[in-house]
């Protein structure tokens, strides 16, 4: 309660900082009729987050990322010189409401850049109402195939690689064992959304095709509460390995019926929720996180290009400790980052000069270097973390991992 | 005269009570008839089951010498069988003369016509006027007292010039003068060719008005005859009084 | 009709109508459009919710099976420009049809027990939109066409087909209102058994006012559909969906003709304006149920009946003071 | 077949947990006639209630019913009065489903505002206990609330049959006018009864929170189960919707166990509309004398 009223304020405060600045710049220039003002002119973006409703986590974690980006760009001298700042408004995770909002940043508080919102689900919509105006749409959240058959050549997704790619990391590990040591059976859990469940089907695709039988494959509605009878019909057929679709409270729910039925498989890999370093511990116990794999691209240990300053300002800002921050803000920092490369490339800062800039080359961020092809979908490929101690460790591919991969998976705790 | 309605074996269990016992009685076409009887003796049930509210657990409903398959209220109302309720049920929330209007049974045709026609206006501001409640024609029902709305009541299930009336306790609750006029109304209609068939409490008043009485007891006619004979009948005492 | 009524009604169409010409920026039109959108609702779920009584909760399915319409026919920029638009009648007909066994099924339960009928059809409705994958798209939902109208009036054919939706919807209420149907419904909205009793075709005008109310909530669904762009299931058959239209009805008033169209005219641009200025805070749910419940206890009505009301009792006081 | 008799024991042991937040759902109905919206809203609140009483006293969390079921039966009581006792009576019923349903959206924004969106699990240390017998899994904490929503309705049973207050309930039910002419206090007894219906889902929400992680948006899912949990039973039966919500959770992990997930709620749906069709009443809805 507390904390979330400070940060109400403090949210407040900037944005009451930032229209008086934005005031005393516009009336100087007014004053002196300078012409090459338009340099100073406060360079804004516009972001629809879903604050409330069903996304409000993702939303409130990207939330952060882009702010903690705003001050920080702003540290080093804003963007050509040009403060950044930044117009976040909520979209109640709400279809309708997205529309709205981008219309209105776009038309009526004329912002100069928009980037993506938060949930995934809202931005096919949103990335519509971005081209038509010939904006720019760099987007931190929706990587489903879906996304990417819109074929707009506006849209730059920040992640490695499409979402439903997500696991094809963890079939590269399990397909680069010894034919002896790899799993015979395998079972698939999966989640009804447009990025779990084709995300496990890729790696089933992978795993029937090195002789991987499969021995259950079965999808579960959003609104399934209790996963038991689910995974007791799993347990029956006693597979090697589980592949769990999953987004979050399922990926908790999945776990418990597996403690409960007392159902250990030698590999499990849990593609969402599992990678969530403050929740999935908080929902299942520290202990019963033993094992468990997950893919990710960013989390405190990455390597890549700018992490321990990415988490030195993020614990000087909100503070707590980086094992705590949630990847979806890096990534909505990352989104913020590209921004900034751009200027720095090309001398400029405008939607059509971004979206063609973009296109070539490779640009590193939190989460990898990232390059597209020409509907926005990121080349890269995620990394394969496990947990272990308590904390998530890469373990795959070999020569960027922090600890070997452990197998077979430990006994559940309970 | 012959028989308007025929009532044949009807019986009625709720659970493990017996409502209506295998009940036959006839209403002769032309007549005033009482259905009178002690609480929970039926009479409703019955009520409910000749006009369609209720279904039977067997027995025949003949009306206008055609024995009625599927009773339901709506198709009764039509072929000019009306009832009344006990607690005066109306439409409180259009006027008095629209609850006319909404009971004069109009066709499909009219249905889809307009809310009221000229016609509709003429003739319910006819029986307005035989009922004397023209002063009160666009208030809305809710605003009428008790014993307006059984007028409203009795005014409104004769739109559809039914032959046959049921009357359910027509006179519960109201004033004296109410009274009177209630039965000045039923004598009139009745005057008029309507046939009636009223559960009443109002022992004067049914003693009055009707002829024949029936009377029921736990679900089944006891007794049947002119007002003096039920009045002389031991069983009928025993039944109010006794038991 | 009265000569108020003509002169509010073509001063309110005349306006809105006008408006694009002269109203250039697309936020002011793209918030009419989700004001139209839902005052079209609001005066369709009233046919059935207002005039009847029957408060279904499942006018969502019907929303969504008009979107899903929509977006399936016109999937890969099948026709273009208009022609979505242009079918919108058949949308509206074949959902009318398939709601007549659903109507007499779910309308031969007490009035509450519908609502709760009608939202577990809702939730079925969801799940076909699911679980039927060929023809959905399921979870990974289903893009429609992109409309291929300029940036700068993008959002003016949308506009006046809503407009035109809203218009059909008003008419045909202002149709119950002025025949026997709304008079039989407002019989049957008072005492459903007295209704049957009076000879009332009670099951009939019922139905006739369920499949005109969800016939146009498909349309307007429809037109959400390829506005929208992008269908998903749990948005397109969405419960939030039913509840604004219901919301929206019960604050302008009930079995009015004007009050569900007030009522939206109130709380869309509300809620959109909020959630767009103030929504970053988490105060917005709790600032929502306080105006719901605050329209449930002070005007249990609706704004409209609350206000006829005091016209007539005035009235009354004064015939009274004159007498 | 191993499987088949699992998933009867994992559907019976969820059932009894539906049937113990459905218990007061049906008392409401019963007493009120209302369609109380915000029954899964309360039961995370008590899960809330118990979360936070076990970090700060680290009691056992069915100990912390004790606590919590009187707040819930204060929450409850206060709802009925403040929000829905000045209601009309005329359109009650109708208005009583939007207001409870505001005061689940109102519930569901002051615990985010308090407690975030972030999923929380009360864990205690045996949450996914279960014992093991002759191969079957039985989950403890399933078992105890299965236990609870039993001796719930005992409760429920004799307050209602043996005490004055359930004579004036159930007179209230069969006939409210006349119950007010013989001196009982309607309106004390609905704000009672309300109080008591809302008062059950403190140990539905203890158990919900220790089965399922739980955040303030979970209600959705639990109150469209309750609804037609209710009307399955007939509305007003608590025995009817003990029986409807077994029903609901062994058909649920049957079609889950041996068919598959996606079509399990739908099934119920299709039984739920059925038994509408055949029986409007729900299938214990006969004309009962009291709520029982």
């Amino acid at each position: 309660m507390k904390l979330s009223t400070s940060k109400f304020l403090k949210r407040r405060s900037t944005v009451a900082a930032a229209v008086a600045l934005t005031l005393v710049s516009t009336s100087l220039i007014s004053t002196l009729g300078n012409a090459a003002s338009a340099a100073a002119k406060p360079l804004t973006i516009g972001v629809s987050l879903s604050l409330t409703g069903d996304f409000a986590d993702s939303g409130t974690a990207a939330q952060k990322g882009y702010k903690l980006w705003v001050s920080d760009v702003n540290k080093r001298g804003g963007i050509l010189g040009r403060k950044v700042t930044m117009k976040v408004v909520n979209d109640a995770s709400s279809p309708d409401q997205v529309v709205t909002n981008y219309t209105n940043l776009i038309t009526q508080t004329k912002v100069d850049i928009v980037m993506g919102p938060f949930s995934s689900l809202l931005t096919i919509p949103a990335s519509r109402v971005a081209k038509r105006y010939g904006y720019s749409f760099i987007e931190p959240a929706g990587g489903g195939p879906k996304v990417f058959l819109e074929k707009n050549p506006n849209l730059f997704f920040v992640q490695p690689a499409a979402t439903t790619k997500g696991g094809d990391v963890f079939a590269d590990y399990i397909l680069s064992l010894p034919a002896a040591s790899r799993p015979k059976t395998a079972a698939y859990v999966k989640l009804d959304d447009p990025f779990a469940a084709p995300l496990a089907d890729n790696i089933k695709a992978r795993f029937e095709a090195a002789g991987i039988k499969t021995v259950y494959d079965q999808t579960y509605p959003s609104e399934t509460a209790d996963m038991t009878p689910v995974i007791s019909g799993v347990a029956a057929k006693s597979p090697d390995v589980l592949v769990g679709g999953t987004q979050t409270a399922d990926a908790f729910a999945q776990v418990k019926a597996m403690i409960q039925l007392k159902f250990n498989p030698k590999w499990l890999y849990l593609s969402n929720g599992a990678s969530s370093p403050l929740e999935f511990p908080k929902a299942i116990g520290t202990k019963n996180t033993e094992g468990v794999f997950t893919s990710s691209d960013w989390y405190p240990q990455s390597t890549a290009t700018g992490t321990p300053a990415f988490i030195k300002s993020y614990l000087a800002m909100y503070g707590g400790n980086a094992e705590l921050i949630d990847s979806t803000s890096a990534e909505a920092y990352s989104a913020g980052t590209l921004l900034e490369q751009v200027a720095k490339k090309t001398g400029k800062i405008d939607n059509a000069t971004i979206i063609k800039t973009l296109h070539t080359g490779s640009w590193p961020t939190l989460v990898g270097n990232l390059s597209w092809n020409a509907y926005g979908e990121p080349q890269g490929s995620y990394l394969l973390t496990q947990w272990i101690g308590g904390t998530l460790k890469t373990v795959f591919p070999a020569k960027i991992a922090q600890h070997a991969p452990v197998a077979p998976k430990p006994a559940w705790v309970g | 005269m012959s028989a308007l309605l025929e009532v044949n074996g009807l019986t009625k269990r709720f659970g493990g009570i017996t409502a209506v016992n295998n009940c036959s009685f006839e209403v002769q076409e032309g007549s005033i008839t009482a259905l009178i009887g002690p609480n929970g003796s039926g009479k409703t049930t019955a009520f409910n089951i000749i006009t369609g509210y209720l279904k039977a657990d067997s027995g025949s409903i003949t009306f206008q010498g055609k024995q009625i398959a599927e009773p339901n209220p709506a198709t009764l109302y039509r072929s000019g069988l009306s009832r009344t309720f006990q607690q005066a049920r109306i439409f409180p929330e259009i006027s008095v003369l629209e609850n006319l209007i909404v009971a004069s049974g109009y066709s499909w045709k009219g249905l889809f016509g307009a809310r009221t026609t000229k016609a509709d206006r003429v003739r319910a501001g006819e029986m307005l006027e035989e009922f004397k409640l023209s002063a009160l024609a666009d208030f809305y029902a809710s605003e009428l007292s008790y014993g307006q709305r059984k007028l409203l009541e009795f005014a409104s299930v004769l739109m559809s010039s039914p032959k046959l009336v049921l009357l359910d306790e027509p006179t519960a609750g109201v004033n004296p003068v109410m009274i009177e006029t209630m039965e000045r109304h039923i004598r009139a209609r009745h005057a008029a060719g309507v046939t009636f068939l009223i559960v009443e409490h109002d022992m004067q008043l049914v003693m009055r008005l009707c002829d024949p009485v029936i009377v029921l007891d736990h679900g089944a006619m006891i007794a049947k005859g002119t007002p003096s004979e039920v009045q002389s009948n031991s069983q009928v005492l025993d039944a109010y009084l006794g038991s | 009709m009265s000569k108020a009524g003509i002169i509010r009604a073509v001063a309110f169409f005349g306006i809105l109508g006008l408006l694009p010409l002269g109203v250039k920026p697309q936020w002011v039109i793209n918030l009419l459009i989700f004001t139209l959108m839902y005052a079209t609702l609001a005066s369709s779920w009233n046919l059935i919710g207002g005039y009847a009584g029957y408060p279904s909760l499942g006018h969502a399915a019907f929303f969504g099976f008009g979107a899903y319409f929509i977006g399936i026919i016109f999937e890969n920029n099948v026709g273009n420009g208009y022609n979505p638009f242009l079918i919108l009648p058949l949308v509206g007909l074949c959902a009318g049809l398939i709601s007549i066994p659903i109507g007499y099924i779910a309308m031969k339960t007490r009035k509450d027990v519908f609502a709760i009928v009608t939202i577990t059809l809702l939730f079925m409705v969801q799940t076909l939109a699911y679980n039927l994958r060929a023809v959905t798209g399921g979870a990974q939902g289903k893009g429609v066409a992109v409309p291929p109208f300029a940036p700068a009036t993008f959002g003016r054919p949308f506009y006046y087909v809503m407009l035109i939706l809203l218009l059909t919807a008003m008419g045909i209420s202002f149709y119950f209102r002025r025949s026997k149907i709304g008079l039989s419904l407002a019989a049957v909205r008072a005492d459903e058994d007295k209704a049957h009793g009076v000879g009332i075709q009670v099951t009939a005008v019922k139905i006739i006012a369920f499949a005109i109310s969800v016939g146009i909530a498909a349309m307007v669904g429809g037109v959400w559909g390829y506005y929208e762009g992008f269908i998903y299931p749990q948005f397109a058959v969405d419960p939030l969906i039913t509840i604004g239209m219901v919301l929206m009805t019960f604050l302008g008033g009930r079995a009015t003709l004007w009050g569900p169209v007030l009522g939206a005219f109130i709380l869309v641009p509300a809620q959109q304006y909020f959630s767009y200025e103030f929504g970053a805070t988490q105060f917005y749910l709790l600032a929502y149920a306080a105006i719901f419940l605050i329209i449930m206890l002070v005007l249990p009505r609706g704004i409209l009946p609350t206000l006829t009301d005091r016209i007539r009792l005035k009235a009354k006081i004064a015939a009274e003071a004159a007498k | 077949m191993h499987l088949v008799i699992q998933a009867l024991i994992l559907g019976s042991l969820t059932g009894g947990v539906y049937a113990l937040m459905a218990s007061g759902q049906t008392l409401i109905f019963g007493i009120m006639k209302v369609i109380n919206l915000a029954q899964g809203a309360f039961v995370i609140v008590a899960s809330y209630f118990t979360f936070s009483l076990f970090q700060m006293t680290g009691l056992d969390p069915f100990l912390l019913i004790v606590i919590t079921t009187p707040i819930m039966f204060i929450l409850g009581a206060a709802t009925q009065w403040f929000l829905l006792r000045p209601l009309r009576p005329d359109d009650a019923a109708e208005l009583s489903l939007l207001v409870t349903f505001a005061v689940a959206l109102g519930l569901e924004g002051a615990l985010s505002i308090v407690y975030k969106t972030t999923l929380r699990s009360i864990m205690p240390g045996y949450e996914n206990h279960s014992w093991t017998i002759w191969g079957y899994q039985v989950n403890e904490v399933r078992f105890y609330a299965f236990l609870l929503s039993i001796a719930m309705l005992v409760i429920l049973y004799v307050l209602l049959q043996k005490t004055k207050f359930g004579r004036s309930v159930r007179a209230t039910v069969q006939n409210p006018m006349a119950a007010q002419l013989l001196g009982v206090n309607s309106k004390a007894v609905s704000a009672f009864g309300f109080g008591l219906g809302v008062s059950t889902t403190a140990a539905a929400g203890a158990v919900f929170g220790l089965i399922t992680p739980f955040n303030p948006g979970s209600h959705y899912d639990l109150i469209s189960r309750l609804l037609t949990i209710v009307v399955l039973g007939g509305m007003g039966a608590i025995g009817g919707s003990v029986i409807a919500a077994l029903m609901m959770g062994v058909g649920a992990a049957l079609v889950s166990a041996l068919a598959s997930p996606i079509w399990a709620d739908f099934t119920f749906f299709i039984v739920l509309l059925l038994v509408l069709l055949l029986r409007p009443r729900g299938l214990f809805g006969a004309k009962v004398r009291g709520a029982l």
